[in-house]
């Protein structure tokens, strides 16, 4: 199987797609000619033309909101948020609109749209260019918010975003896009919504994340396992609505729960994570559940110790799984 | 005798009479609400009244069927000259599962009917209006043939959409009406504390396409410039700001008391300028209308209301479980 | 002492700020000669004149936005949202900016305004005229987020928002207005935002709630006493960030643990409760940590055996507390 | 000799030479920040290259110390004039602790310091514009006398908030000055695609207020504008909206790279329309500068970028643990 980046597996799927299917089409900032800020829409403009490929004003609400209208006629949109910073003033086309067409018209409409956005830090983004927004959105039932972490699942679920008949946000962590790499098969695949991934089978503990923050819990659980220490890391990939059931099964496994993410701890969606397990499989537990999760600070300093302070990696969650394993 | 001014703009006498009907259908339809809200029956209007002119002047000029709409609370006329039935609209306004607009859902106000070309719409104001835009976007990357309508008050073309939205589709040249029904209040705020300009068909300069005002009382006008607006439109001339003057002739909705904001002496002379006597009056002095065909409509209304009223009174409620449906796409 | 209700405190905690300090100002969509679309602001126009009771143009993100300019200049601005369903215009503003100019100026500027808005349901308000909005808002640092559930705290809490130097959303039960009634002094007070408040004593069982359900909790308490069993009501009154001790101290008295709020249950803020407990305090737990919150469905219908579905009453608290009691 | 212009603007030499080493240090500390970013010593630059003349007309015509501003990422001659050093820009450049704009917690660009009433600015664009609103009724609210600029681009003139923003001022006839720099790109987004009106300017139609198109590359022009909008505002006369059509001499910012989207060409016809040359002519030409002063400015500048750029890279980064202060007041 073929080895590419996190971000060549976003501009396949999105290639792809609108071959298969003539009513996707891409709209945002510089999406065109320059093939977005961080290239996920390359040369997309020369395959597919000016009239699929929508360099939009600078309006986000408006971008969103077009999006809507063009998916309830029929249209099968992929709105860029160039990052995810600026997602705000489409949080009322977001929640108010896109996530509630299907429930307000009783099943009359529905809005098949995908709204991308680079979220998270360690690009020396500062306090605008690097923040976690998934708390906002998890806590809207009608939408869904999909976060993958590897090239695989990049694709399989954007794809699965595309063909998807409700509005679904789709978070890709902009440190990952280069950095991080893997197979993805070259036949048409898709991926479910709504299913989280166990990416590393173990015993001891259970770690859960997903985007970046998976990355380091992975490398942390190899050098565990070095230790003898087993870890059973799975991938929320889907943040929302979450997958319960392999939420509860996986705490319920080892009886000790960690949950790692980059966002802010108070109201980042480990708090869900922690009350699912607390509510379905509290006397599974061996250990209280513990989150680490970057600081409950606005979003991340642009100098550099300030932002490695509140950016999670390895060694953090190393230590966040041994402290665990040894409880 | 009165100038015909209907024949030069197309009009027959059969379409102008049944303009009539429209016009006064949803200000039946509406008092009744008044009536039943009063008597505790239903919990919330929220009015055409004063309005229906524009609406159904401007909905003449679309064409049913084809065309599409993404209108506001207040245009009950609109979406009757649309297909929407009183029945319907009682239907909504008793909140019982057969209403198309929302299966009880939403409170009156809040149309949308796929079968009938009308986006299903929400509370906060002027959202709609950049998805006409898109519906418009997506009519031109198919090579559809139709226009997109959007309507709202002048209070909400304050809005970060209104401008987001006018702009995007400036640019594109998109086939879309923007209809501003002005009526001087939104809510309990004068027009002079919403806005410094004096006409909101102005702000179509900021976006580069034409935007025009007109006497929202009179239907032939409204159908004119919104008939122009369409045909511009189909040509891809881009969209049209068409501002329509109107009056509010009720409180803001069921729940306001505008006593305290306004005075009886302004709503009176607001009453004078009522453009259904007005029309009325136009139809009968140049012949298209006879008096006894007057009478007959007005009946025919009132017994539409009347059933309508009956019917989604009867009519059950939703089983309470049904609150989870549709939340996702069901298999 | 003088029985006033939710909506008056309101009023007169209004009232009396603007007395004492000239600087406070309220703006908003009709807060003038109507009082507001639920007369909160009633006779302040009279009082204070046009020039600090502003009828703003309807346009949600200009009033929260110019309320920051005003408020970063020294003026002490009280924004009302009509209704909390329609603040997401005003989400850019309020997180974006609010919410950081005091961190991201490093302290050189602050943004001390208040945003007043009614949420909440049952009042045949339908979609878009009932929503809990809160829990959009309970993962911002920098933000503090109050709801309170009687006219005292109402008082207490809004004067406090007032004098804060920090930006305060501030929710209002809409339900409550009319419906609680209850004592506040006449001298001047205010309460500490930050801090929960048990607002009954108890040692069977702990139920946290906020707004309109903590009454039916409290009732359902009442009815529980005659039946002999005994609950520690806690209202959590501001809701970001939290008052850890205060939960944790709550939640080990009793072992049982049940949360309540009309807010969706996946994503609301109870999810947060129930995870610093099971951080912080979970082997002080003998059952688990239960929620009953609203359906995780858009919001609540306007059809009125719908909208009853959605809502919690007395009864469904009475019958969850009851269950956790026994368990 | 060519005619002098400034002195009819009641401008003396001694401030046009002041206005031209503003616009020659602005360029020169945006040029040093890209080698530094070039050479790995700074992540992040965004350039106000080809904007100087514009923003320091427009400073020149406001009052340091007493007007305030809310200005844009790319107003770095704007904030100098207004007292900002090179240094405090450079130690920003560098993220230090000293730096007063953010103490090295946001990019360069993020203007901010109360002593020179720079309020703090964000990357979401136009948000600062209602900022300026707010503070401009605040001067009203206290009877004080000044006005507020506020900056953007063409293309953040799409924004809702820029929209809802000059509403509000217009209706409440706000001091405040919108001042938009039309360089014709929104990072690779060309003007047609971002808005189908000629001149941002007309957009003031639409909210009741005066709207002046001015030629950016004339400092003399921009300051007259600017002057006349200033007097107006003070005079309770409202805001005014102002576009300077000015170049983007360079890529978006560090992270962009502008061939795919903007042709050689072009750029080097803009460059031909450079502000400083034509200035520095200007000045000599009217002998408002001598070729000895001239000189002399630009080793001062020299100096002045070396200082602050040895400086701020030699300043100590803050501590870690700093990143937790300042979420609230601390007592
Ligand atoms: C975003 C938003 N803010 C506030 C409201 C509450 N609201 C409903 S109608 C209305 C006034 C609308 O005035 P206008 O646009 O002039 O329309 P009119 O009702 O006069 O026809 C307001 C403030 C709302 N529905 N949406
Ligand atoms: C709300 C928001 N969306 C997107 C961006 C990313 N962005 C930064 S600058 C820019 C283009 C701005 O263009 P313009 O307003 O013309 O200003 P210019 O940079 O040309 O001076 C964009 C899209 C942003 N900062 N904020
Ligand atoms: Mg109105
Ligand atoms: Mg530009």
């Amino acid at each position: 199987m073929p080895v590419i980046s996190y971000i060549e597996a976003v501009t396949q799927a999105l290639r792809e797609e609108m071959r298969r299917d003539e009513r996707v089409f891409v709209l945002g900032e510089d999406v065109g000619k320059r093939g977005g800020v961080f290239r996920a829409t390359m040369g997309l403009i020369d395959e597919f033309g000016e009239e699929r490929v929508i360099d939009t004003p600078l309006a986000e609400s408006a971008i969103v909101g077009v999006a809507i209208g063009a998916a309830a006629y029929g249209m099968r949109p992929v709105a860029e948020i160039q990052f995810a910073d600026f997602i705000h003033p489409a949080v009322n086309q977001i929640i108010n609109e896109a996530a509630k067409m299907r429930y307000r018209s009783n099943n009359d409409w529905h809005c098949p749209i995908v709204i991308r956005a680079p979220y998270g830090g360690g690009v020396h983004g500062a306090l605008y260019h690097s923040q976690s927004v998934e708390a906002l959105f998890n806590s809207t039932p009608g939408l869904k918010v999909v976060a993958p972490s590897t090239p695989y699942d990049v694709k399989g679920l954007l794809k699965a975003a595309i063909r998807d008949d409700d509005p679904v946000l789709f978070f890709e962590h902009k440190r990952c896009y280069r950095l991080i790499k893997g197979e993805v098969p070259e036949e048409d695949y898709v991926l479910p919504i709504g299913k989280a991934d166990i990416k590393r089978e173990g015993e001891d503990i259970t770690v859960f994340s997903y985007g970046l923050a998976l990355h380091f819990c992975l490398e942390a659980a190899e050098r565990l396992a070095q230790e003898g220490i087993s870890a059973h890391v799975v991938d929320l990939r889907t943040l929302y609505p979450l997958d319960k059931e392999t939420i509860c099964e996986a705490a319920a496994k080892t009886g000790k729960v960690l949950i790692v993410h980059e966002d802010n701890k108070e109201g980042g969606v480990g708090g869900e994570v922690a009350a699912i397990i607390a509510e379905e499989v509290l006397f599974d537990l061996d250990a209280p559940i513990k989150r680490l999760c970057g600081p409950d600070i606005p979003a991340m300093p642009y100098s550099p110790p300030l932002e490695k302070f509140f950016m999670l990696n390895t060694d953090k969650v190393y230590q966040a799984m041994k402290e665990l394993a040894e409880f | 005798m009165a100038e015909n001014r209907h024949k030069a703009l197309g009009l027959t006498d059969e379409q102008v009479v049944e303009m009539y009907y429209y016009m006064l259908l949803a200000r039946k339809v509406d008092e009744r609400q008044w009536l039943l809200n009063r008597a505790g029956k239903i919990p919330f209007v929220i009015s055409c009244q004063g309005q229906e002119a524009a609406q159904v002047g401007a909905a003449f000029a679309l064409k049913k069927g084809v065309d599409y709409l993404c209108p506001y609370y207040r245009d009950a006329a609109v979406v009757l000259v649309f297909g929407m039935t009183p029945r319907d609209l009682m239907l909504s306004a008793f909140a019982k599962p057969e209403d198309p607009n929302s299966g009880g859902r939403q409170m009156p106000g809040h149309f949308g009917c796929k079968r009938l070309n009308i986006l299903t719409g929400s509370s906060p104001v002027t959202t709609q209006v950049p998805h006409a835009v898109g519906i418009a976007l997506a009519a031109k990357m198919q090579r559809k043939n139709f226009v997109v309508y959007t309507s709202f008050g002048e209070g909400s073309s304050n809005q970060g959409d209104f401008h987001e939205a006018a702009n995007f589709a400036g640019v594109h040249k998109l086939p879309v009406i923007f209809f501003c029904q002005n009526n001087k209040y939104a809510i309990s705020v004068p027009l002079k504390k919403q806005l410094a300009v004096d006409s909101v068909a102005k702000r179509a300069v900021g976006y580069g396409f034409t935007g025009v005002s007109v006497d929202g009382n009179d239907p032939l006008e409204v159908y004119r410039v919104v008939k122009e607006a369409r045909e511009r439109a189909l040509r891809g001339e881009g969209p049209t700001l068409i501002e329509a003057v109107v009056n509010r002739l009720v409180p803001h909705s069921s729940d306001d008391d505008d006593r305290t904001y306004r005075s009886r002496e302004e709503l009176e002379e607001a009453k004078k300028q009522d453009p259904i006597p007005r029309f009325r009056q136009y139809l009968l002095e140049v012949g298209a209308m006879t008096e006894a065909q007057e009478k007959e409509i007005a009946q025919r209304v009132q017994r539409e209301v009347d059933e309508a009223t009956e019917y989604a009174e009867k009519a059950p409620y939703a089983e309470p479980e049904s609150a989870l449906k549709y939340v996702y796409a069901e298999k």
